[in-house]
């Protein structure tokens, strides 16, 4: 097994890279970018050397970094990936190199600032996935929230304040939460680590504080019904290469969150929500499907998509307290492992749908579904990509959008079938309302003169574009790397979700 | 060494998709032909090769590779090749090739050539994936995988707005069937624990008699759920009542791809996959008499919508469906072997007929609409030749291909002990008359009777290019044919090797054991089916020949049956009023209600304006002047201590 | 009961009415020199009964430094400021009730919890006795430069920073007073005093 | 004899005149700085007999400190109210409003 200071490499090398942005004494803009672009990339080559030094047949924590923090709480600087969480590092410095990318010549207002902020909440995105110690987590998980928030507040859309504060305070709100409980039971073990905490014995009502403390957090950031009323607000405001970090990377937070926190350390509290989690999971899936049809702002429905998807991973997740028949455990690994997928799977593809967006608002200046129509005919390549990606939103096989939602369907079926028809309505409602966007802006009549003078992609675009489809073709096609990556891991939570820590 | 040809078949399709695709610009149009109807052919050659081998009882269950291991369920890619996926693989490839051939001379203006050759490349991937699949996996991707390119193909011309919405319903109404087919997997898996066919049969004879508990009272037997899960999405893409409602639409798409995607291959998925399955389904009577039901209603009403209409696709169209609706009565009735013949005729003849039509509709310069047609036998000899072979074979005329399979077909319904088997015998019956009431009705309408062109499309009215009628007479020879070759070793059961099951004693295909096709083709004369098809042509000519004004008088005096015919039994419009009023409005309502009112206005803008009033009404505590705050505080602290006396053990109340 | 111990207690009692007797007219008085002067009465008051507990000196320096300075600034302040009288005793009837009401409450509680030993002191009695060589200046002293210096130090810095605050916060600056500006005076440079000027020599224009 | 309770009543009563004090002469701020006074005299009076009873100094070390923290604070607020009274020509207590929320 590896060790070494690469998670810290991960972590505090964009952190650094982004401060030395934010000094005065570039010469040129050019020259910065190409500085935050070589950043990025060389934390997306550490990502992938992580990957590939990976031990994947142990669920034990690897990369382990343990140095006494603030010893008089007992709390440690203590870093360690497994297979749940690297996929998301990789996920992360790759989304990052897209948005430096992406935001190459369109941000002109303090160019500095911007790659800054997302180097800077990069390397504490990493922070939240590698952290092993309850407060080292909080840290990470709060101060990534700076980064975002500045983000759509000075980069944004015209309704920015609004968005930015609502986005701050909501998740805020409920990270307050989550640090009495990481308090609680710093206090009660003796130590911040996360791994004494899943092994320390809990009474049922004290898991369910502790839970409902996680839940309140995690379903924010998630977002699940009906705490999701940030997320398109925010989508809307922020920048194309913000909504890009939030789609892709803010939300697996919160399920990441559950995972990490809430199945290990409260399963028995986790029992007995589940049917709650289910039944919001559900509701996210059908209202929030419902929601994103009517929608007139691009945007807006691919952000109200994401939570359908994101409701996809909670579904997936909590369903194992039901699993039964001969599949019992293993319905549930599918579970959690099609949640999981899931998650990186529409990391991609909505990462994609945003800089689509962000394709089209550059030249137009509009979100709105009416001002477009008959992209394809002005901008074939680009609405190929585009519809590609729509596609993968709607989870057709061959892309990785399909793999996650497969996985969660059939294994909530072992369950109840009912919920699995619940889930399974989405293939339509889901199919509705993307192609029906697709319809009204890629396809149809050219709309007006302002569309059918649309300039084609440019190499950049093509680029960040191009190396979406990839990986989303890829993982369509062959979902086993990532699958066998966090196997043990899924395998050992889901032992660990199913014991019971009373008494 | 089959394996390597089996994948070289399956691959070489999508090779050229995805060469064609991202670099055909770079590479031109006619190198994209030239690759793509490469591909295709070699393909086809190599089917046959293929097919030969089967026939010589080579047999094939193999899994290429693992696309995943999840929850220590294995989903494999792999292929089964047997008898019935080598015939589907040959048929596919052929008509396949037959159409890239023809689309040289039917896309030869348009400017979107190279996409479409890249499209109907991908889709012939789609579709040999789907059929040499082994696991249900690679079925759901090929099954989706088609879906998706009928949707760009319907959409191929996207700046007309109906094909665009033509392409979006074609794909929903699709994905409620696929809705269906995912849960009937889900299903299987929980049942089975593998996603394999052989496991499915394996253990399917063990689950007979099992039910599942779904709660409110529902106890339902597990195969026969499973079954009609499973069909749900073959409703959908072989397009049976209720969720027919998107293949006559699907007619906006180019007419090479009505007959290649929406004819003869695709919508026949439906089909192939229930036949492909039967091992398990003769498991399932119950869902097998859903099946027989839905499809003998469809074969008989989608037929009756044939006869009002008046645009040349849309006939052809409802035909499809009713046809596909003998195909899954045929399958309901146990008949398997029955449905796949006339799959495999219907293939033919089909997309020759819709080959036809397109070289009449590029004769008429894209006009489609029958009434403005006439006598176009004189202009067009070979499509007038070619068409009506394909007509006949449709009717069902005896000799032709269609004759061998339908009648047969209907005969093994009526044998078959299935319940439901008589009524659905009834439908098919009668539905024989009605196909040949429309096909001929089109028929006389296209190329008899007066010429109702306008005088400047009449001028140009000639005979299409040969890349168009090759494919023509190419297909032609197979509707005229292949129903001989084929009758015997498909129904005699000589072919299939045992890979077709049938339901334990269930007669319907015992009577055609020992026939011959010579004997078959003499027995049509001493059935009423063929009585009822000779009345139908009887009528067609009467009306549309010899009294031209009599159809219209049958109309006016049928007219609220014409009406419903011609909305289609109000389907279309129930599910407009769904798609367009029924989702956004309840959309619309959560958004407002819900999300905007309820949650950010009461829950979230409302906690903040609740701060802020409380916070303003709090704020007059705050008067600024000390001494009352001295005052607060002095008399806080007699209350306080008066608090602390109280507890204290013996303190002033105790 | 010893001579001694009479005399304490007459002490005690006389100079403890007097001291509630004139704290009573402080917040009564109607003119606030009166209420000052009142206060220094108390003052005195509490000097002795300190004495009497055995804290001489603090009862020294309780009369020289807080009468001695602080009330007299005080007084000062009043006699300086010319305040409306009537003015500020309005609503003085109104509120006096309430006054009393909590005042009495306030003494009643107290009073229960000394009683009633709710505290704990079970031998709240006698004081022990003082002898005649305890010297309570020197014991401070001891204290407060040994034990206590920091805190002693400190209370130095408060005093000065109360003094500082003090001048600073009543200074003010008339306009059209001169007056001089040390810092000014020492930074100036002689080019800001002088300017040189170079004019043309002494030729006369030719007209 | 006199007792520890004897002080502590007295103080106690004094402290409630105070109170009283500041009450009934809500507008004068002069008066009620002497009420303050006069409340950390009675704390020191507590505190001495306190210290007298314990056998302990501290106590009046205490007294000591208070001492030097009223008279700084007598002396900033004195400053204070002569501030206030060049600008506003007035000590009524009920013109300090500017704290209100």
């Amino acid at each position: 097994m590896m060790h070494g200071l690469w998670l810290s490499f991960l972590i505090w090398i964009p952190v650094l890279g982004g401060m030395l942005l934010l000094l005065p004494g570039w010469k040129t803009p050019i020259l910065r970018r190409s500085f935050a672009l070589a950043i990025s990339l060389v934390t997306f080559a550490l990502s992938l050397w992580v990957w590939f030094h990976f031990e994947d047949r142990t669920a034990a924590m690897q990369f382990v970094e343990r140095v006494p923090w603030i010893p008089l709480l007992n709390a440690n600087y203590h870093l360690g990936i497994d297979g749940i969480s690297l996929p998301f590092l990789v996920l992360t410095t790759f989304s990052t190199v897209l948005v430096v990318l992406a935001g190459w010549r369109i941000v002109d207002y303090r160019q500095a600032g911007y790659f800054a902020a997302f180097l800077i909440m990069e390397g504490f995105m990493n922070g939240v996935f590698s952290a092993l110690d309850g407060l080292l987590f909080y840290f990470f998980w709060e101060a990534m929230l700076i980064p975002m928030f500045l983000i759509i507040g000075i980069w944004g859309g015209p309704r920015r304040i609004y968005a930015s504060f609502k986005f701050f305070l909501y998740t805020f709100l409920g990270s307050v939460l989550m640090l009495v409980a990481l308090i609680y039971l710093g206090q009660r073990v003796g130590s911040y680590d996360l791994l004494a905490f899943q092994r320390a014995p809990l009474g049922l009502g004290v898991q369910i504080w502790i839970f409902i403390a996680f839940l309140v957090a995690f379903a924010v950031k998630v977002p699940m019904w009906p705490v999701h009323t940030w997320l398109p607000d925010a989508h809307v405001e922020a920048p194309t290469g913000g909504s890009v970090i939030l789609a892709a990377i803010m939300l697996k937070m919160g399920a990441y969150g559950f995972l990490r926190l809430s199945l290990p350390i409260a399963p028995d509290a986790s029992r007995y929500f589940a049917g709650l989690m289910v039944a919001l999971s559900l509701v996210a899936i059908l209202y929030i499907g419902f929601v994103a049809l009517v929608q007139t702002d691009m945007k807006k429905l691919i952000a109200y998509s994401s939570i359908v998807h994101m409701g996809f991973v909670t579904l997936g997740f909590f369903a194992l307290y039901f699993m039964m028949g001969a599949l019992t455990t293993e319905a549930a690994r599918m579970g959690v492992e099609g949640g999981i997928f899931q998650m990186i799977s529409h990391g991609l593809v909505s990462a994609a749908l945003f800089l689509s967006v962000g394709v089209l608002y550059d030249r137009l200046h509009s979100r709105e579904i009416g001002t477009y129509g008959g992209v394809a005919k002005v901008m074939p390549a680009f609405g190929a990509l585009f519809v590609f990606f729509a596609m993968a939103n709607v989870g057709l096989p061959g892309t990785s959008g399909f793999v996650g939602e497969f996985q969660v369907i059939l294994s909530t079926w072992q369950a109840n079938p009912w919920w699995s028809l619940g889930a399974a309505l989405n293939l339509v409602i889901g199919a509705g309302f993307t192609l029906w966007l697709m319809k009204r802006v890629v396809f149809g009549p050219v709309q007006n003169e302002a569309v059918s003078g649309l300039p084609g992609l440019d190499w950049r675009e093509r680029l960040v574009l191009f190396s979406l489809a990839v990986p989303v073709l890829v993982l369509g096609l062959w979902p086993a790397p990532v699958i066998d990556v966090m196997r043990s891991s899924v395998a050992h939570l889901v032992r660990q979700a199913l014991a019971t820590k009373i008494g | 060494m089959m394996m390597g040809l089996v994948v070289t078949i399956v691959l070489l399709p999508l090779a050229a998709a995805v060469l064609t695709g991202l670099a055909g610009r770079a590479i031109g149009r006619r190198l994209t032909q030239a690759l793509t109807i490469g591909a295709v052919g070699l393909s086809w050659v190599l089917s046959l090769l293929l097919l030969e081998q089967v026939i010589g009882g080579a047999r094939l269950d193999r899994i290429l590779y693992t696309w995943m291991v999840s929850g220590g369920v294995r989903f494999p890619i792999g292929f089964l090749i047997d008898p019935l996926s080598a015939l589907m693989i040959s048929v596919v490839t052929f008509v396949s090739f037959a159409v890239h051939v023809y689309s040289i001379g039917y896309m030869r203006d348009d400017p979107g050539e190279i996409r479409f050759f890249s499209y109907i490349s991908l889709f012939t991937f789609a579709m040999l994936l789907l059929v040499t699949a082994n696991n249900f996996l690679q079925l759901f991707i090929g099954w989706e995988g088609v879906g998706l390119v009928s949707y760009l193909l319907i959409g191929f011309w996207f700046e007309k707005p109906s094909a665009s919405a033509a392409a979006l319903k074609a794909f929903l109404v699709n994905r409620v069937g696929d809705c269906g087919f995912v849960l009937g997997i889900a299903l299987l898996l929980h049942e089975t624990g593998s996603l394999n066919y052989s496991a499915l049969f394996a253990q399917a004879p063990t689950l007979v008699g099992q039910t599942l508990r779904l709660g409110f009272g529902l106890h339902l037997p597990v195969l026969d759920l499973i079954g009609i899960l499973l069909f749900v999405g073959a409703m959908a893409k072989s397009a049976q009542i209720p969720l027919h409602v998107w293949l006559p639409d699907s007619m906006e798409g180019p007419t090479p791809i009505s007959a290649l995607i929406h004819a003869a291959t695709m919508v026949t998925a439906g089909i192939f996959m229930v036949a492909r399955l039967s091992p398990f389904y003769v498991e399932a009577p119950g869902a097998l008499s859903v099946i027989l039901v839905i499809g003998s209603l469809s074969a008989l009403f989608m037929g009756l919508l044939g006869i009002v209409a008046t645009d040349i696709k849309r006939v052809i169209a409802y035909s499809t469906l009713s046809q596909l609706g003998y195909m899954t009565a045929a399958l309901g009735a146990s008949a398997f072997a029955a449905g796949i013949f006339h799959l495999v005729t219907h293939a033919f003849f089909k997309a020759l007929l819709f080959l036809a039509a397109g070289s009449v509709i590029l004769g008429m310069h894209h006009e489609q609409d029958m009434r403005k047609m006439g006598g176009l036998r004189r202009y067009m000899p070979i499509t007038y030749a070619t068409f009506l072979i394909g007509s006949l074979a449709l009717v069902a005329f005896p000799g032709f291909s269609g004759y061998f399979s339908k009648d047969a077909l209907i005969e093994a319904v009526g044998h078959s002990r299935i319940p439901g088997a008589g009524t659905a015998y009834l439908l098919l019956v009668l539905s024989v008359f009605v196909t040949a009431l429309y096909t001929f009705r089109m028929f006389f309408m296209v190329f008899h009777g007066e010429e109702r062109m306008d005088a400047k499309t009449r001028e140009h009215l000639h005979e299409s290019p040969w890349v168009v009628t090759l494919p023509l007479v190419l297909l032609a020879i197979p509707s005229l044919g292949v129903g001989w070759i084929l009758f015997h070793p498909l129904l005699g059961g000589g072919y299939w090797g045992g890979g077709l099951a049938n339901v334990a004693g269930n007669p319907a295909l015992a009577p055609f054991r020992k026939e011959s096709a010579w004997q078959f083709f003499l027995g049509a004369f001493t059935s009423p089916t063929f009585y009822l098809m000779l009345a139908g042509i009887g009528v067609a000519a009467y009306g549309y020949l010899l009294r031209p004004r009599w159809p219209a008088a049958v109309a006016d005096r049928l007219a609220s049956v014409y009406r419903i015919l011609l909305a289609g039994y109000g389907f279309d419009r129930l599910y407009l009023w769904f798609g367009t009023r029924v989702s956004p409005g309840m959309g619309r309502f959560l958004w407002r209600h819900g999300d905007e009112q309820a949650i950010d206005g009461l829950a979230v803008n409302g906690t903040a304006h609740g701060v802020g009033r409380i916070g303003s009404w709090v704020r007059r505590m705050q008067t600024g002047l000390l001494y009352q705050y001295a005052f607060t505080l002095v008399a806080a602290l007699v209350v306080l201590v008066f608090w602390a006396l109280v507890r204290s053990p013996g303190g002033i109340l105790g | 009961m010893s001579p001694s111990a009479w005399l304490q207690e007459t002490v005690f009692w006389f100079f403890g009415t007097v001291l509630v007797l004139a704290a009573l007219r402080v917040i009564t008085a109607k003119h606030p020199v009166h209420a000052a002067l009142f206060l220094v009465l108390c003052f005195f008051n509490t000097a002795v009964l300190w004495i009497l507990s055995g804290a001489e000196f603090l009862g020294l320096v309780l009369v020289l430094i807080y009468v001695g300075a602080v009330l007299v600034l005080l007084l000062f302040v009043v006699m300086m400021l010319d305040v409306e009288v009537a003015k500020l005793r309005e609503g003085f009837v109104r509120y006096a009730p309430l006054g009393v009401v909590i005042a009495c409450l306030l003494v009643f509680e107290l009073a229960y919890v000394f009683w009633a030993h709710a505290l704990g002191f079970h031998a709240l009695g006698h004081l022990p006795r003082v002898t005649a060589t305890h010297n309570n200046t020197r014991a401070l002293g001891t204290t407060l430069y040994r034990h206590d210096l920091y805190p002693f130090e400190l209370a130095g810095m408060i005093l000065l920073v109360g003094l500082i605050a003090a001048i600073l916060l009543t200074l003010r600056r008339r306009p059209g007073i001169r007056s001089q500006n040390p810092a000014q005076q020492v930074r100036v440079r002689a080019r800001d005093r002088i300017r040189l000027v170079s004019l043309p020599s002494g030729r006369r224009h030719s007209s | 004899m006199i007792t520890l309770t004897d002080y502590l009543i007295l103080g106690a009563i004094l402290f409630a005149i105070a109170v009283m004090g500041l009450f009934i002469n809500r507008k004068n701020l002069v008066v009620l700085l002497m009420c303050v006074e006069l409340m950390l005299l009675a704390v020191n009076i507590n505190f001495v007999a306190f210290s007298r009873y314990l056998e302990n100094r501290t106590g009046q070390i205490f007294v000591f400190f208070v001492l030097t923290v009223a008279a700084a604070e007598s002396a900033i607020g004195l400053a204070l109210l002569v501030v206030v009274f060049r600008h506003r020509r007035s000590i009524n207590v009920q013109d300090l409003d500017q704290l209100k929320g």
